[in-house]
């Protein structure tokens, strides 16, 4: 049952969050809401220099919601902002791919379990909330650099 | 085993005439549908009466000398016989079709902040409050705060007690003499609590404020009259009535409709026009600007034919029967807790609840593999959420085609919920 | 016998396609359907899809996580990108479903007029002008009276040329650096005539005025592409486009939509709402309050997919050989005096006319007791009425379905008349 | 053809109309407009004390309102204002009953040739155009006596 949607991959990250709660020090921080279901999540970064330094989050939602973040967090953490910004790209693009999009587990690692989401239109918003908001947060943490 | 109230409707006659009950869902799961607070489902006839329209008497109305033209016209305007009479209107021109009842709020919100009203009754100005409540559809709290920020006028709202009821406590306060319209919910989306409209209209009355009532949820539910209710104005939906999508309706009093500026202009809602100004038609032609929703008022007007021929206190009395059970069986599932009246005292057939340490969207997908289809989120009226510290609800709505069999798989459903997120 | 140009349709068979049209009247007169101007028939598919939808997959759209509630949301978003690839919009979340033309119409005059918009460019003030033209509908012209009301701004309007076509002289001067907004119709509904669309784009780009084009009479007869009109806005609606009653169309370049303020509030439009305060969502949603239209746009969809399945190019085509025809057959009635356009060059398959001192009103009766259906009156267009000093007139529209020996039974009609009246 | 709408009586009002033509002295005029043809009427009435001493009218509109107007002008001129209201009435109710109603001859004279006309809701209006504009004329003048 549920299967496609609720990967066992899903369901560890979800039981055992990793990076879960608001850390300091941090650079930016983005909240982001997905109006249909009241969920909210907020991501800060820590950047140092080009490299994603830490990323911590906190929020209330859904199991996918929240095994998202997690396993944002740990392909994330430590990783290069372009490389970042690629795992990021390659993410939305299997959400965004209605179930026809073939997941690289070399860049999306864990990420790829999320593969069946992508054909719950109603639950692609889940899946990609955290995402959402730590782009917004590395582009305020890139911008108060400058 | 629940303790059983009898319901006066032959259930399963009524399944018969809903086609889409015998949908079967991927993987060969029975329908079980617990979303009629979001939209109900259709029977046969207004089906029926759709395809009737469109094979036989399409045709714009008002406009022709044709046949097919007379035959559209008399069929919308006796759709619009058959709702004055459903809702105890006292006059046919005090019905006003809309698409929707969210176009029915804004329409009242928006002409009375459009500063085109003559007498000020009907004009929001500086100083003039307008009050809700928290329990309101985000389509009854929108309006009115895109119309204040318009105007000036100022936004309150009644607060809820704990148990899900009005909280009318500071209720000759709230409703003072600078207030214009009071807007309240009949009865609520998420929490089904039925509101104590008598005692609102007593005090508006008592201030000169306008009540405009709505009954997007309580239409469908239960015999509304509007004339026993003694509001000003009335707001519902054709889609939650068993009729189609695309079409509501306000009903408001003569008087008040007439002294409420024009809201869309254009097509049949003019007397005459010329480049450098108008007149405007009588209502209800005066609100209905364009090609009104044709087909879907004859659509509306059968269900409302439908619904009728069953008796709406029989709707009620099932509505109240399947509500009863399901409370019953809900009670006994642990981590299972109702959000709203927990008793069947002023109360409709909506039943919204948490189910401890999982989220709502993981409830109702895990209860879509089951076939059991129910609404998560914040149901277009996240204050209540707010106001109750919980970020969503897992709602489970009721209608006359409803069964205790059905309220079984629901229970079955979540107990599967908590084994698989356990 | 009159000059015939080849239609590109085989008109038999799509007339297969439309059971209304098999539809015998009182008396067992056949039905000669000459008024799609006013509205379309509907082909089989937009009625099967309609039936379809509310016996398999009727829920409300975008807010549950069930399976008819996935399947009723793609179904209604699939019905966006068949709409957005239909008018060569470049997004698909620039095309907005209201319930008519004429809500697409106001909800642009409503939301410039409110005040409300942070861009100047999207805010009407006094001392700005607002122009559009003495052929518009009534639904192009009373929501800019009420908004010049409103706001201050002034209306100003092109004038008609003798033989019914827009009066382009004073261009320069009407379109001016106080322009905001230029409003037009694309097509006539009284006149047939097709406005120079690009001159007016040309010069509203000079000046910086938006321009919006009402496309209810062109967007069902020709292929229309937004991109390459280059305009701003287009508004149509669906029931005169083979698609049913209660739904419309307002594309906008997405800029121009995110910079209106929100029109009606309530349901899916919001971001978060809390009681002191909304923010809203993106386009197309933010546009769209409350349950949408599903099954029509549904049923919008699957017309737009028949249209697209003949060629719009065809369509178009076929209009033209019924109108020369047409055309040259009443050229030759005596007594019979065509308003608008009396070539093909620029015009649609509209054709209105009087009679020798004949009322219009007696003219369509008595066509009406031979089965043919016209329309009568001032057609919403009251200011072309009186521009040629006519009190009405008397009007044939015809569509991919309407043949040659419909135009005969028409003429043969009129000369039936003039003989009652004679 | 069109019998039960074209009576012979009508087609002679049309074609031959009764008090055409807007005349003085009058006490009071109505202009009324039907806003689905654009048909416009004024009716204009002189009274002499309880007296309808002259009905005119002009306007445009198709043969059943300028018969009808000619049949008002027939039946109401020389009246007295109480009979006239009844005549309207009657009429009025006439053209309301969808064709259920059975027309009285000793009141409605040459009206009762409209029957017809009920079964045709578009055309209703046109019927009564005159006659409400007459009403509205009559309590002006009544009106301005005050
Ligand atoms: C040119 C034109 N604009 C606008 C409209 C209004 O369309 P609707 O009545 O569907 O709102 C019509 C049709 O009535 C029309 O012909
Ligand atoms: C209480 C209440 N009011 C208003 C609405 C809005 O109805 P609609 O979406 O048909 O405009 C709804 C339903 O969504 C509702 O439940």
């Amino acid at each position: 049952m549920s299967e496609s949607l609720y990967q066992e991959i899903i369901l560890d990250h979800y039981k055992n969050p990793h990076g879960r709660g608001l850390r300091e020090p941090f650079d930016a921080e983005a909240h982001h809401v997905n109006p249909t279901c009241g969920d909210e999540i907020t991501v800060r970064v820590a950047l140092d220099g080009e490299k994603v330094a830490d990323v911590s989050f906190d929020g209330q939602g859904c199991s996918i919601s929240q095994a998202s973040a997690s396993v944002l967090h740990e392909l994330l953490t430590g990783g290069t902002v372009s490389r970042a910004r690629d795992v990021e790209a390659a993410f939305v693009e299997l959400m965004q791919g209605k179930g026809q999009v073939e997941p690289d587990e070399d860049v999306l690692g864990d990420g790829i379990a999320f593969a069946g989401v992508a054909r719950y239109p109603a639950r692609v918003k889940c899946a990609l909330l955290s995402w959402m908001a730590f782009k917004d947060a590395v582009n305020r943490a890139q911008a108060e650099e400058l | 085993m629940a303790e059983q109230m009898p319901s006066p409707l032959d259930v399963d006659r009524v399944r018969k005439d809903f086609p889409i009950l015998e949908r079967r869902l991927a993987g060969d799961r029975a329908l079980v549908y617990l979303d009629s607070a979001n939209t109900s489902q259709k029977p046969r006839p207004v089906l029926d009466a759709l395809t009737e329209h469109y094979e036989r008497h399409n045709a714009n109305v008002a406009r022709a000398v044709h046949q097919l033209g007379e035959e559209a016209t008399s069929a919308y305007e006796g759709a619009r016989d058959k709702i004055a009479a459903f809702i105890g209107a006292p006059t046919r021109s005090e019905v006003l079709f809309t698409k929707n009842a969210s176009e029915a709020l804004n329409l009242v919100a928006n002409t009375m902040a459009s500063g085109l009203a003559e007498d000020p009754r009907y004009r929001l100005e500086p100083g003039d409050e307008i009050v809700i409540t928290e329990m309101e559809h985000h389509s009854n709290i929108v309006p009115w705060q895109l119309a204040a920020r318009r105007t000036g006028a100022t936004l309150r709202w009644f607060g809820l007690t704990e148990d899900g009821r009005l909280d009318i406590a500071g209720l000759r306060e709230l409703i003072n003499p600078r207030t214009k319209i009071v807007s309240l919910v009949h009865q609520s989306n998420i929490l089904g609590t039925v509101n104590p409209v008598a005692h609102v209209v007593e005090r508006a009355r008592e201030v000169g404020a306008l009540v405009l009532l709505d009954g997007a949820q309580s239409v469908p539910h239960m015999p509304v009259d509007v004339t026993e209710l003694g509001v000003d104005l009335l707001a519902f939906t054709g889609h939650k009535l068993c009729g189609p999508t695309g079409i509501g309706v306000l009903w408001g009093r003569g008087e008040v409709l007439d002294g409420l500026p024009p809201f869309l202009g254009g097509g049949e809602m003019i007397e005459t026009v010329a480049m450098d100004g108008s007149t405007f038609a009588p209502i209800p032609h005066k609100f209905e600007a364009g090609t009104p929703p044709i087909a879907q008022a004859v659509g509306l007007g059968a269900a409302v034919d439908y619904l009728t021929g069953l008796g709406m206190t029989s709707v009620r009395e099932h509505d109240r029967a399947i509500t009863a059970y399901a409370l019953d069986r809900l009670h006994g599932v642990d981590g299972v807790s109702v959000i709203g009246p927990d008793s069947m005292v002023d109360r409709g057939a909506t039943v919204s609840f948490t189910v401890d340490g999982i989220h709502p969207h993981d409830v109702g997908q895990v209860l879509d593999e089951q076939g059991v289809a129910v609404r998560v989120g914040h149901h277009c009226a996240r204050p209540v959420c707010v106001r109750y510290g919980i970020p969503a609800t897992t709602r489970a709505s009721f209608y006359l085609y409803t069964t205790n069999a059905e309220i079984d798989a629901l229970v079955d459903g979540i107990e599967q919920v908590k084994r698989f997120f356990g």
